[in-house]
């Protein structure tokens, strides 16, 4: 078991992305949750950073997170996967840890 | 499992209050047990009853209560951080010289190891904040 | 300068954060609607996550909070419509005009003709436009 | 010259509080004048007298109300912003059926059409947030 | 008369001071507060952000911010001036209006 | 795992938070003297702009408000001795060791030798300590 890493902020405003993603195992997970969705859209300045990362890290986005936002989900990137709030703590039960980058 | 939450932001301003609130809910949802919420920084402000969200708005104080209350769930506002902020229960207010109390039902004021002890008794530690 | 009677200043809100995640948007919204009332020479800026608060197709059902978008629509009709979006802003989220809501306003000197409230600007253009502000409001 | 303040951040969490009050000190020092101090989203905060801050720390709410009284300063704040984060005075409190109210001395209640006057009314606006 | 822009933010933690810098006009004044002030330092990964600017912008950072955080006066970048309380009341009434990048 | 008699856990906590900008460094640092008390096996990370938070010469008499940077050099005395400080965090910043308060304890197994307490590590070795770790506290 390995850690999972929440991200709630854009990668836009603040470092938290960047700092998980330096700081994240080969084979811990991250989620993106609250402003952290903006960073599993494709084509942004941001979007290498994580499809980058996905061949040790394996990436979920909180979809009420991206519907408020309006970001439907051909805008992801591809093989980030839409969890919901249940999926989240079945995440969470999953790993061995939690570690939010606030 | 059990699952121990912390709180870090307060109401409306962050979405913190409204991620773990719907973390909680699937955490019981899916059949498991939550050991504590423990409100702590801006957190605290969760749990002040004198809010008046606009009716078209969710009322975040009322749920947490609610559900509190439904699902007797152990809602703790740090004590240390709820001083700063001017949150206080009947007991504080008195300690402390003041002439009320703000606090909300469901809710209770307790120190920084009710934490600590909600991290160890928990079998996983969630943190929401800024 | 602080003369009462008759001033008209120009005012400016600064939106740089993206909706939801924190309240700024929607308060600075509310702000702006009040605003209105006041008679001043408004405009709104949105520069960085600002932009995101314009995106269309925003449907907060599953987060359990309002959606406060379709309110931008009706800036038109408290006559604010210069509406100032940079376009780095949007380049480097991927973004391009057809991604955000269209804002529109009824022009009482050209027969209510209907135009586009938002102007899609330089980094250049919008520094220009902020030095000439009165006032600057950043939430 | 004359000052508009706007204060966006709650006491002790965030700088801007401390900010905003040094610089309105310095306002007044500097003989100029202070049209109003606003206070907006979790800025409210600033205004509750149930805060019991440490000892040996600032207080920052009762610094707000003797300032507002040495200086006749006027200290707004902004009645949405408020009823989200359960900030009232007592005509507040009575309105929205609450059984108690929490301001500090010092400060009123009122709409936001007050800062965009003070904004108007005043030669420069300073606004301190997160 | 021109804007002056405060930044209140670590550079290496959000995006104000470069959104600052993008869009402060040639001419007009920055000044670094709270814990903006550590865009002042010399010698780390975001001093050339502000040395590069300073041919068109005057910097200006909060003493009473420097010297909370320990940053003594030989650490920053030169030509930055140091200010107090009563100078950045100066500063704003010297100045068209002011930004504050939040 | 949630067995209550005995149970040592390891708990961390992550400070990446410059001080006085926001008050998450000092009610971080609340929490650690007072989990201190329930002898579980506990370390601290200094990543990002937290570790400004251990920089020497703090002084905020200026400010108006507590200087908390002195509560450091006490952790030593609370049995506090594994302070984890990313290297690449430090040279972003054009820090070195130097820049840091001393940070001591004395070790009860070596006859109370004062030990250092600060541990520089890179990117790598933090992630793998982080991976170790039961809870993981951030504010």
């Amino acid at each position: 078991m390995s850690l999972i890493h929440t991200v709630n902020k854009s990668p836009f405003d603040r470092n938290t992305l960047d700092s998980c993603l330096r700081l994240a195992a080969k084979g811990s997970s991250v989620l993106l949750i609250e402003d952290g969705v903006y960073g599993a859209i494709k084509g942004t300045e941001k979007s290498d950073l994580v499809t980058n990362a996905m061949s040790s890290i394996a990436f979920y986005v909180l979809g009420p997170d991206l519907q408020a936002r309006g970001v439907s989900s051909d805008k992801l990137i591809s093989g980030i996967k839409i969890v919901g709030y249940g999926d989240f703590v079945d995440l969470v039960a999953q790993h061995s840890a939690t570690q939010a980058w606030l | 499992m059990k699952f121990g939450i912390l709180v870090n932001e307060g109401p409306y301003t962050h979405q913190a209050a409204d991620t773990a609130y719907q973390f909680a809910l699937a955490v019981i949802n899916k059949g498991h047990e939550i050991t504590r919420v423990f409100f702590y920084h801006d957190g605290v402000n969760n749990g002040t009853r004198l809010t008046t969200p606009p009716q078209d708005d969710r009322n975040i104080v009322s749920r947490w209560s609610e559900f509190a209350n439904t699902h007797n769930i152990d809602l703790v506002i740090c004590v240390a951080a709820a001083q700063r902020r001017g949150i206080c229960d009947s007991g504080e207010s008195k300690r402390n010289g003041k002439d009320t109390d703000n606090i909300a039902p469901g809710f209770r004021i307790s120190g920084l190891g009710q934490l600590i002890e909600a991290s160890i008794l928990s079998d996983r530690l969630v943190v929401f904040g800024d | 300068m602080s003369d009462k009677g008759g001033t008209v200043k120009k005012l400016m809100y600064i939106n740089r954060k993206a909706p939801y995640g924190t309240i700024y948007a929607l308060e600075s919204l509310e702000v702006v609607l009040i605003g209105a009332a006041f008679d001043q020479n408004i405009s709104l800026a949105f520069i960085d996550d600002g932009v995101y608060q314009l995106a269309k197709g925003q449907n907060t059902e599953a987060l359990g909070v309002k959606n406060f978008s379709p309110t931008y629509k009706a800036l038109g009709d408290y006559d604010i419509n210069k509406i100032y979006v940079e376009k780095e802003s949007l380049q480097a989220r991927g973004l391009n005009q057809d991604d955000l809501m269209a804002l529109t306003y009824e022009d009482e000197d050209d027969d209510w003709a209907e135009k586009n409230s938002i102007h899609i600007v330089s980094t250049k253009e919008m520094s220009d436009i902020l030095e000439q502000q009165d006032v600057v409001f950043s939430f």
